[in-house]
């Protein structure tokens, strides 16, 4: 029973204007693909590694095919058209080409029914693999178990794999159960995916598939020395977001920054980019039983939270029915909102408990992302700490699944070990001794907390039903979300777009979307 | 009955001011007394508590106290530290450079512009290299403003282009020279492993190089950007966390009348 | 209405047999008096100062007549007596005392009407001028201003009164509403109040009359500055129980913390000593217009918060019926509860939610005195700072009188100046940002929170009517409250008490009692 | 793209443990960081707090940032201070005196007792001086124990006798005398300005006066209170917080046995 008594009307108008949206989206977003996605193809075809220069293989495979013109084919057509002839492997046909020894656009073209027959065989063995991982990890937590929600997710930011399996380590005995490896500053903005265990970054770790292993070990490790899965989360927003969808789920990642908006407004990457490369993360993500968790808190780090509290919701309904098209269920969407009303606000934290409220009852199965204040954190430390324990008192109140911790630091730096330490038991602290708070307390009819989410709501379905009369991409050009106005053309990626040919084909989305899971 | 339980125990210390041995104050003038934090990479025990009083008392604090201990899970330890610092700091040698303009209001600043200069100065402005924080400098140039101070682009005699972030050094010069800019004002959120270092050297190098030095007014901006700092990258100016357009506005027009910038 | 459907009949019973206990109790009280009244009415008379042995006139006037057997008859008959004789001023004749000149036991005895005339003149003076500090303290808060409740309430305690100053008047500037100067080590066991300014104490400063005015000054200064009437506190409990109430009725203190029972639990004063130390210095207080804090939060330290929450009720019952036979009203009556659930108690947030608005509707009218965290604070000052948070929460939701701002260093030293300011900010946060919490929020019926009210007054009863078939005395011999046994003669200060004479008075109790206010 | 979007800078230190030269660690090895609070006598401003990066520095932390300050209302400011730390610790040179008994349980101390000395042992217990503290000692010596360990009252073999709190030293060795006591016990919770240094010297005084010294095992204990600390001020031990009645039985007994007591 909804503690708010929001209006179900209301709630069924804006996912249904949400729907309509994603749908119309969606008609744009199956007719395109581009250079990420057809690299992430590569990279489940099995293809990895770099070539003298550095450069990523399938980068090397993908340019070598945008280069001949061929891509709007798709590249599965011309791996699988390529082993055929050849009868080599992927990688050894991608390591060819790197070498300037096989050029895949001149083979001979084989019948298009054996070439895409021989492209759904090779892609057999990724999919399996992906669907042991997530097997493997429903087990784990079956037969070994896992913590309470709302899980503790912390991040490590050290640049330095090795040095973040050590906070890693630490956080989860501390009580951590989600592991976030924050990416280098600009990462999202690479058009590739950096190789191998790596060092040096700053405020972040690149996301590689080699620090996605080691990490993955190292948790595993930890997890069953604790008797708790341990989830590790990397982010593939960015302009590789399908390909790190696709390293994730062969590393076994449980948990993806995703969202289908984030990048447009927040990294200046192309609309039509970051549409089209979100369906094929999703889908992967879908199939992998990754949890998403998408990006809504950013909108408050640049907006006020206020006002803005109903862009919010606007924005989860549509991440909502993106993620419905890719296949992704409710119980894997992370959507996210944020603590980050002023603290100086006069009853402030009614209206945080309306919103985040809210945000459980109208996402009932989804665990709820929800993200600490961060925007007025300042360089007190020891006010910082009460921010986060307010935020943990909502989050325990309104039963929020995923619990980004806030560091009482976060106006500093990344964190250091302690202060992760000290943010989880500040976390631990309130969740257990406020635990039952949200059965045994009840909002007053009509009061200031009721009040405000029927405002937000309906604010929420006015905005959802203006943007489908606009259109989503009209929306954005006029800076309806996060106060940031995005070009349709403008930004980054944009040449990596393209119109797909009638033949086009990704036997990766068949397999995922449809096939048993 | 005239004595009291127990004999007063004098504190030893001198308890009055002197502003050229400032000391740390808890509770009682010059008892010196500070907190602090810090991880050993040492295991929990008696053993870790002692290299943490040990550290304390290499940093000059006497009598530390280690109220607290805390086992990080990988054989590292917490500690929080009371204690009294010996050190003290001479106040009255403390010079802090610092901009030396007079802050004026908006309508101030454009009345400024018109009887100094006599023409719409053009300011550029952008968060560059990898950093994407773009609140920072939307703070100072948007029409909005930030906390009740409007930005730069609401001057009448000011014409403001903000770049947004992640914008090249190079792309930043370039729109400069393309609006024959009097002031290049640039953001840097993100300090961490000092990653604005070079990226500061860069522009004023670029800005050099195109023999712009002279022309413009070059200021940077950031929660963790001095004046000091500024100054030796070789800005002009530097300003941190709460400063608003009326301070930089001020700046940048009050230094092209001292350069003579009509 | 109650939020905890409380049981109104319950809570008659438990106050009619409280009253039935000090009614019982008082029997004893109005036959007796102690050495400290009756160097509470030498004050009152306006002796002050001290011998060439440092040793305080009042006490020098009372060994006097003590020593030589006449005590019985209350000092007041002596020192009008002697007025009467000599002409003097009881200042001039305490000073003749003092020096060897005068004899008050041995001046001619006047007619006992003369003399009871005499005393009842000589009473007026300080009566009005303690009148006249009351009005002053109204009309400023009329005039200028005081802050909202829950009052800002903090402690000083540098040991010497002029550090305290400082740290008084930033506390002030931070927020702070109530000054308290927490009294040196030891202080409540001297049978005497030390004489002058002081600046060497041990975790507190003396509270004398000298320091009293000092600091008072201090607070009016800032107090003008600021707009806001700025409370002073300190502490008359101990063996000069009624001396120091009579002090800070002169010097203008506002709150003062007096209980009728911590004496004899926590500092092994007899029993018999405090409880008729009590009765008067609750007179005084009275007629000062002096909020009393009561020290049931003492309970809680030796005892657990959970099994002896209802010691805390049954003692608020018992205090607030003393006070109401000393003339004091509900609006003056700071009943003491403390926030000290262990914090890893699942749900300790909602029992204390439970106690703190349960006290908050049993004694409606009453200035509660919320004590925060102490027995499981830690050396964990980040730990410590949310306890402090969450302390603060539950008394803004539930409405409390005066809060008494928990320290993150408690279990260290005395605050810095730093850590109060720290402090004051925690609380301003929570009160401002959950501000209408109380009003907003309902418990759900028959919840664990509704229900442990009902448990906690319900055992609460059951003691008092224990206490009442038992009487008062000997359910603290057998250890009833905060776990502390006590013997009806032992403990310091039994000798002090003597039982009056048929002819006793004390002139200070039909005024301050009986008269206009 | 071979790149990256800048080039990394290297840190400069050494980031392998020396277990000579132990630095405090925030997400480096060595990396030396530490979190520092203090409130400085000065008026809050640029001059204040470049006072606070000089008393920092002054401690040995380099490039100290300021990252917070908040006016005290009197003419002082407060700071939050983070920064790296040059000191190190040689943790390899550690050496921390400790009560070198095992601890045993309550059945076997008092079968310890039964066998070592043949009767029930004497111990007296108080908190002294002006402390009015019962918690601790009570934790030690009541029937009900402290947090599910027993106290010393409920040892079959030893006679527990708790004086309570605010015990003159004199009538505490009084009874000790009395009861012929084999042991005394002492808390101390008030630390402030030391007051409790005089008054448990003054204990070890009277009982070397009395000529109990070599009869009696002299116990100190509290949350301030350091085996170190108590040794240094002639008693044979000393119990910090989280200590049980198990840990000091068991000192007493094993130290009885060792001076061969019966
Ligand atoms: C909002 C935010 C974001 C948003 C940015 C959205 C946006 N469009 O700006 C998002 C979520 C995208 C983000 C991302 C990241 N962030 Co961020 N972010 C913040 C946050 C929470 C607030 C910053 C802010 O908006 N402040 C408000 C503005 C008004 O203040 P300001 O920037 O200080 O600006 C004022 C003054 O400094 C000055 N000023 C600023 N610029 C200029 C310029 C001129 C010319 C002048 C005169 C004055 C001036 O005037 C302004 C007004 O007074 C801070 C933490 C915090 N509480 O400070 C972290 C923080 C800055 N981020 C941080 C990091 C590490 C990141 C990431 C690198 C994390 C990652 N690995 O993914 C990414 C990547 C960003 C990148 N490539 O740069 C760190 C930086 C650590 C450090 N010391 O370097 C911080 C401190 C958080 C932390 N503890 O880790 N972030
Ligand atoms: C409860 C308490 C009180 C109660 C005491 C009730 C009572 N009957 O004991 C009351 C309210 C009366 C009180 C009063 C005061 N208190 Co007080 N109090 C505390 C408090 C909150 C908890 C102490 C406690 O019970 N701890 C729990 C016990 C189990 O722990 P423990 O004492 O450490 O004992 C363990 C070990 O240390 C060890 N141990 C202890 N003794 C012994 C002895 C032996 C032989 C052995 C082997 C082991 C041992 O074993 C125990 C079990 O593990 C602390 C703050 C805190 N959170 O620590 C302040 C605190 C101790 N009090 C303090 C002060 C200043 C006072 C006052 C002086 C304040 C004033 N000016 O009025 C008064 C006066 C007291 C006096 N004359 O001594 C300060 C002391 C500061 C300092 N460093 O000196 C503290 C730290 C609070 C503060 N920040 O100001 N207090
Ligand atoms: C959805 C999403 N993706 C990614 C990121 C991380 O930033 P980036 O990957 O753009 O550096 C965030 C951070 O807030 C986010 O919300
Ligand atoms: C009622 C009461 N009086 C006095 C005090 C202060 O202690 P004392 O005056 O006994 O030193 C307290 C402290 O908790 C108290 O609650």
């Amino acid at each position: 029973m909804s503690k708010l008594n929001l209006d179900q009307n209301l709630i069924n108008r804006g996912r249904e204007a949400a729907r309509r949206i994603a749908e119309d989206t969606q008609k744009f977003i199956d007719v395109h693909s581009t250079v990420a996605v057809e690299r992430t193809i590569a990279r489940l075809y099995g293809i990895d590694g770099v070539d003298d220069a550095g450069v990523p293989l399938p980068n090397v495979i993908v340019e070598h095919v945008k280069n001949a013109g061929g891509l709007t084919k798709g590249i599965a057509y011309y791996i699988a058209n390529a082993v055929i002839n050849t009868g080599l492997t992927p990688q050894e046909i991608a390591e060819g080409v790197a070498r300037g020894e096989i050029d895949i656009c001149r083979l001979p073209e084989k019948p298009m029914e054996e070439v895409a027959a021989k492209a759904q065989e090779l892609a057999i063995p990724t999919v399996e693999r992906i669907k042991n991982n997530r097997k493997y990890r429903e087990d784990f937590i079956k037969n070994i178990g896992e913590g309470p929600k709302p899980y503790l997710y912390v991040i490590v930011a050290t640049g330095n794999i090795y040095e973040d399996v050590i906070q890693a380590q630490s956080a989860a005995r501390q009580g951590a159960d989600v592991i976030a490896v924050i990416r280098t500053t600009g990462q999202s903005l690479l058009d590739y995916v950096p190789y191998g265990a790596t060092t040096e970054g700053f405020g972040g770790t690149y996301a590689t598939q080699e620090n996605f292993r080691i990490m993955r070990k190292a948790l595993d490790e930890v997890g069953q020395e604790l008797g708790r899965y341990i989830r590790l989360c990397n982010y593939c927003s960015g302009l590789c977001m399908p390909e790190i969808a696709a390293m994730g789920a062969m590393e076994r990642l449980d948990v993806m920054l995703n969202d289908a908006l984030y990048g447009i407004l927040f990294r200046d990457i192309n609309m039509q980019r970051t549409l089209v490369d979100q369906f094929f993360s999703r889908v992967i993500n879908g199939y992998a039983g990754v949890i998403i968790n998408t990006g809504e808190d950013n909108y408050l780090t640049t907006a006020d939270a206020v006002e803005a509290a109903h862009t919010v919701l606007a924005s989860q309904f549509i991440n909502e029915q993106f993620a419905l098209k890719a296949g992704l269920p409710e119980e894997q969407m992370g959507l996210g909102h944020a603590f980050e009303m002023d603290p100086s606000l006069e009853n402030g934290f009614l209206l945080e408990l309306a919103q985040a409220q809210m945000a459980r009852e109208i996402f009932p199965k989804a665990p709820l992302k929800y993200m600490p204040p961060t925007k007025f954190m300042t360089g007190n430390i020891f006010r910082g700490h009460i921010q986060d324990a307010l935020f943990n008192a909502i989050s325990i109140w309104t039963n929020q699944g995923i619990q980004l911790l806030g560091m009482m630091s976060e106006a500093i730096h990344t964190p250091f070990i302690s202060e992760r330490a000290l943010s989880i038991e500040n976390a631990r602290y309130v969740f257990n001794n406020m635990k039952s708070i949200g059965d045994e307390v009840e909002f007053k009819k009509d009061g200031i907390i009721v009040n405000r989410a029927k405002e937000v709501l309906s604010k929420a379905v006015d905005l959802l039903e203006e943007i489908e009369r606009e259109g989503l991409f009209s929306t954005i050009e006029q800076g309806k979300f996060g106060d940031v106005k995005r070009s349709r053309t403008g930004g980054k990626g944009l040449d990596g777009v393209f119109t797909k040919d009638a033949e086009y084909f990704n036997p990766f989305i068949p397999l995922m979307l449809g096939g048993d899971r | 009955m005239s004595g009291g339980l127990y004999s007063t125990e004098n504190k030893e210390f001198d308890k009055t001011f002197d502003p050229t041995k400032v000391k740390a104050y808890g509770d009682t003038m010059n008892d010196g007394k500070v907190q602090l934090s810090f991880t050993l990479p040492l295991p929990i025990g008696d053993e870790a508590k002692e290299a943490a009083r040990q550290l304390a008392m290499k940093m000059g604090i006497e009598e530390p106290n280690v109220t607290h201990m805390m086992d990080m899970g990988v054989g590292y330890t917490f500690f929080v530290v009371y204690g009294s610092c010996v050190h003290s700091v001479d106040s009255t040698k403390i010079v802090v450079p610092k901009v030396e303009t007079n802050t004026m209001s908006m309508e101030e600043t454009d009345e400024f512009i018109r009887k100094n200069i006599g023409r719409k100065i053009v300011v550029v402005g952008a968060c560059t290299g990898t950093d994407a924080h773009t609140v920072g400098i939307d703070a100072i140039m948007n029409m909005k403003g930030f906390a009740g101070h409007y930005g730069l682009e609401r001057y009448q005699m000011i014409e403001a282009v903000n770049m947004g972030s992640q914008v090249p050094n190079e792309e930043l010069v370039a729109k400069a020279i393309e609006l024959n800019a009097d002031a290049i004002i640039v953001s840097q959120v993100v300090t961490q492993k000092n990653v604005h270092i070079p990226n500061m050297t860069e522009l004023v190098e670029i800005v050099e190089a195109e023999g712009l030095r002279d022309k413009v007014v070059l200021v940077a901006g950031g929660p963790r950007i001095s004046h000091e700092l500024a100054k030796e990258l070789g800005y002009d100016a530097g300003f941190g966390s709460g400063t608003y357009a009326d301070d930089v506005a001020s700046f940048i027009v009050q230094e092209m009348a001292k350069r003579g910038i009509k």
